[in-house]
């Protein structure tokens, strides 16, 4: 099985809409425990990439994902900035000159993100970030490659269950990075934003893709398409 | 929403021009990348010293830049970092052989933006270095966390970097007065009302009439327990208890006390939180060389304080009498 | 009540308190007056400058006495004038042979107490006389109104006055540059939100949120009409055109340009209005020779701002250069 | 008919008490037109009267009075400070070395009051101030005093129902004095607090010296004891 560039594509530009529509909504959800301002800054960025992306020089899905770190780059502050920066940098990195991936390529750019995020932030799993979507999600994906799966709308299905997941079972814990670990025990008992928008991009990709799927975290189903 | 503002995306490319505008023969500024820097630097034989960091917390930090103060600052979105390529065009514009001095407030977007753009710089042989500073002592510390935040003290790290720098101290030597400074400074603050930052368009907490946030920094975000309010000579005695035990301060310490308004307190009422600050300094025998009443790093219209203390030296005490100037002016 | 405050009652005196804690080595006062004068003064060579009005409205105007400034002010109640014997015993403790310009911002209030108080001086055979200030275009002039208020156009007439009376010019040729300043210079001012006086406790009007009162002066009384809110450059223009028609200032004009703030908004939405005023200027041929950015005169912390333009010539340009020095200071 | 110095100390203390009671009342009603100060600037003078005039030494009416005026001009900031400083002095001028004063000095010292007043101040009658309250009641007790008038119940009630009609029939009036005067027409349809205030007293006098009124201007009823 092969995930073809236009696919790529596709999926960014969803994932574009999907912080676009959701630009008040994640900043209300930071406000709980952070600063309020993580919808805002995404959006900031996935503005210019909506606007950008069917122009932009894209001869492959290397170039291409590091034409959109370099949006990020220059476009979004706060802290997901540098995190969503070095994530679409470091998976640029291993796709460079691809214009399709494997599931096995697939896995390894979106385990080379997860690794890159953590070295910049210094997050683990349990710190109550968006790495705690991500970092099963990766797992997930290895598995599914070794295992050699084909199904791809399954396989697309049950990483977003694992990110919607993520937020009821993160809910409860205290934050350990980013602005809401210095409230501390009061970032208890609100969901992390981060980890909401992981779950609603791949709950909004199933749609893209014809995949059907119902959002279980409240939080979540407030915001898919 | 209650506030002067026209597309909320261009609030802070406007106001900068404006700060510009207002400093035509002080400042110049690239606002593409949101960056003002000295009109007359970067200076082959003076280490420059730079700083970025949210916005919303003027005069912090692009009307810190000048002489005397920063030689250069960029900013992001309201209390967001500036995006990575803010911080790196920075440090380029205000690259010398002599250095760039990075003072980054101790935030974690901050840091990771800093950190990518000084590794960047580095990479082409820039000269930089980077201090961090984190005088909040209403975050707890700990092996899991991000650490204290840098709040208000970042004021007196950066005029004493700003003169040491002037006074042509070499890279090595102005970060030492980072390190030293920042060790002597502690601060605490708190909040009556949250603000709202222009594209968000509503305030980022609930809070009620009779209530206040302890503990809180300077993006809006909660502090750590909320309270009933209380009189302001009792607010006082709690901050300033967590200050002054926090270094601690000792009986016969020159201090420079601080009582830093959020944005939205009027002068009267900190003046009535200094008047009573000043005699629990007296009262416990610290000496108030220099003091500083008004707004020095915002949250950008809260109702709300912080009370910095520094612990003063003859060498501190130099630095801070040294001349400066920036977009901050009176007459 | 989301205000730092002890006894409302004891507001006033606690807060002057601690401008004179901050500031021992330039001021002093006797607070059974709410009174607060330069320490150096009154001198029997130099006319004194002094001034009285509401609280409220800091950094005017005890705030405003320093060096270059005023010779001393009093304060009566956050927004109202102080009582008699605080402007009497404010003449009689700078009286001096060179005599006394009481600066009197056109409000009924403060007129009935400093005539009443400058006519027991007189009788006393205290050197004395008063200026009234009006700069307010908002208030539509009639026989049978008080007039035109004075806000923030005052600190102006303060500014020069002081810088001629520093010079040792006359009391005639200090209320003369009075008169020529407060000719020259006009204010019109707009509020988002009310305020708290802090003996009240509660809002003085209700606004709703996508409302502003324009032609507001600096008491929290309403403005002359409510309208929906605007972007910020258009509140700009018409703030600009309703000082700028006024006069009339014309292409060629040297000008000074206030931005002030009302208390509750911040430094950003201030730049943001001033780059829009000095666009505006532009436009009109009118060259900004010195800017003004900041809280001049303010309505406790009511979000909000005034637009003051001062038409400049060599004799004004001097006086606004001369060094002054107040309770206001940054570093 | 003489009317007492003790009746006139009770008088006193009845209007400190009406002021102290109605601090917020009368800011409030300042708030509508003007900056709300009216209520706290006179209340602050008035808690000060009613501590020390036990105490004060008070040989007769006018000296009684002056002290008032000396309280009042420490202590009362605003218009209210001159305006009421001056009609306890001018008040005091007329009733020196009397322990008792007929009601035709009675007349003189309120006319004298309102002469100062209105030289103070520079209003009318007309002008929507307290003088639009104050000089029909001087008009009254003229024409009593000139009439031989006997019942001083009756005739304080006629006051008092003189001050309270004011309230009503000024209240369409664009003031013309005062900050209320700087708002332009936006002060029509407010009530003026220092005209309440008046009726507010001779209403609470009626109560304090047995004469039975009820207040009619929804704000008098709102405000009386
Ligand atoms: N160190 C980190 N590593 C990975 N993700 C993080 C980290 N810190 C925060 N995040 C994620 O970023 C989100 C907040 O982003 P944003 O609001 O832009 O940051 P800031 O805290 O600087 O305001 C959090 O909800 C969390 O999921
Ligand atoms: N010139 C005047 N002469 C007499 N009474 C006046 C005058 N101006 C105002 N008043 C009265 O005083 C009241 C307001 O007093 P106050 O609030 O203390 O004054 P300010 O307008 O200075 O805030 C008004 O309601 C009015 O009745
Ligand atoms: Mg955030
Ligand atoms: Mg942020
Ligand atoms: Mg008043
Ligand atoms: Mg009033």
């Amino acid at each position: 099985m092969a995930i073809s560039q236009a696919n790529i594509e596709k999926a960014i530009d969803t994932t574009a809409d999907t912080v676009v529509r959701n630009e008040l909504y994640f900043s209300d959800l930071d406000g709980l425990a952070g600063d309020g301002d993580f919808g805002i800054s995404l959006a900031t960025g996935f503005k210019v990439i909506k606007k950008d992306l069917p122009e932009i020089d894209k001869p492959d899905v290397g170039a291409m994902l590091l034409k959109l770190s370099m949006i990020v780059s220059k476009h979004v502050g706060g802290s997901s900035g540098p995190i969503w920066g070095t994530g679409f940098m470091k998976a640029a990195l291993v796709s460079k000159g691809k214009t399709e991936v494997s599931l096995a390529e697939l896995a390894g750019m979106v385990g080379n993100a997860v690794d890159g995020i953590m070295a910049r932030g210094g997050a683990q799993l349990g710190d109550k970030t968006l790495l705690d979507a991500l970092i099963p999600v990766r797992e997930r994906l290895d598995a599914a490659a070794a295992a050699g799966e084909t199904d791809m709308g399954a396989l697309l299905k049950s990483c977003a269950d694992i990110a919607d997941g993520a937020v009821d079972s993160t809910r409860s814990l205290v934050a350990h990075r980013g602005r809401a670990s210095q409230v501390g025990a009061r970032s208890a008992d609100t969901p992390d934003p981060g980890i909401v928008a992981i779950a609603t991009i791949l709950t909004d990709w199933c749609k893209a893709f014809g995949v059907e799927r119902a959002a279980v975290a409240p939080e979540v189903a407030k915001a898919v398409a | 929403m209650k506030k002067f503002v026209n597309d909320p995306a261009n609030f802070v490319p406007e106001f900068m021009a404006g700060v510009l505008a207002a400093n035509p023969d002080l400042l110049e500024g690239n606002l593409e990348f949101q960056m003002i820097k000295r009109k007359d630097g970067p200076r082959a034989d003076k280490v420059s010293v730079v700083q970025g960091s949210g916005s919303g917390h003027e005069p912090a930090h692009v009307m810190a830049v000048g002489p005397g103060m920063l030689d250069g600052a960029c900013q992001g979105p309201v209390f967001a970092a500036p995006p990575v390529d803010a911080c790196y065009e920075t440090i380029k514009a205000l690259a010398t052989p002599a250095g760039v001095l990075v003072l980054v407030n101790n935030y974690q977007g901050d840091r990771m933006a800093w950190d990518t753009a000084v590794e960047i710089a580095q990479a082409e042989d820039i000269v930089v270095d980077q201090f961090i500073i984190n005088d909040d002592v209403a975050v707890q510390d700990s092996l899991y966390t991000v650490g204290r935040r840098g709040v208000a003290g970042n004021f007196f790290v950066m005029k004493c970097c700003g003169a040491a720098a002037e006074e042509g101290q070499s890279l090595a030597q102005v970060k030492a007065v980072a390190e030293k400074v920042n060790a002597n400074v502690r601060t605490m603050g708190l909040a009556l009302t949250s603000c709202i930052p222009p594209a968000k368009g509503t305030p980022i907490f609930e809070i009620g009439d009779d209530e206040m946030e302890v503990g809180v920094g300077i993006h809006g975000e909660p502090g750590r327990e909320r309270a009933k309010i209380k009189p302001a000579d009792e607010i006082t005695e709690m901050l300033f208890a967590a200050v002054a035990d926090d270094l601690p301060f000792t009986s016969g310490d020159r201090v420079a006390l601080m009582v830093n308004g959020l944005g939205g307190t009027p002068p009267a009422e900190l003046y009535v939180l200094y008047n009573k600050a000043a005699a629990l300094c007296e009262a416990r025998g610290l000496t108030v060389a220099r003091n500083y009443v008004g707004e020095y790093c915002t949250a950008i219209e809260m109702a709300g304080c912080s009370i910095t203390l520094l612990k003063l030296d003859d060498e501190i005490e130099k630095y801070l009498a040294a001349p400066a100037q920036t977009a901050c002016r009176i007459f």
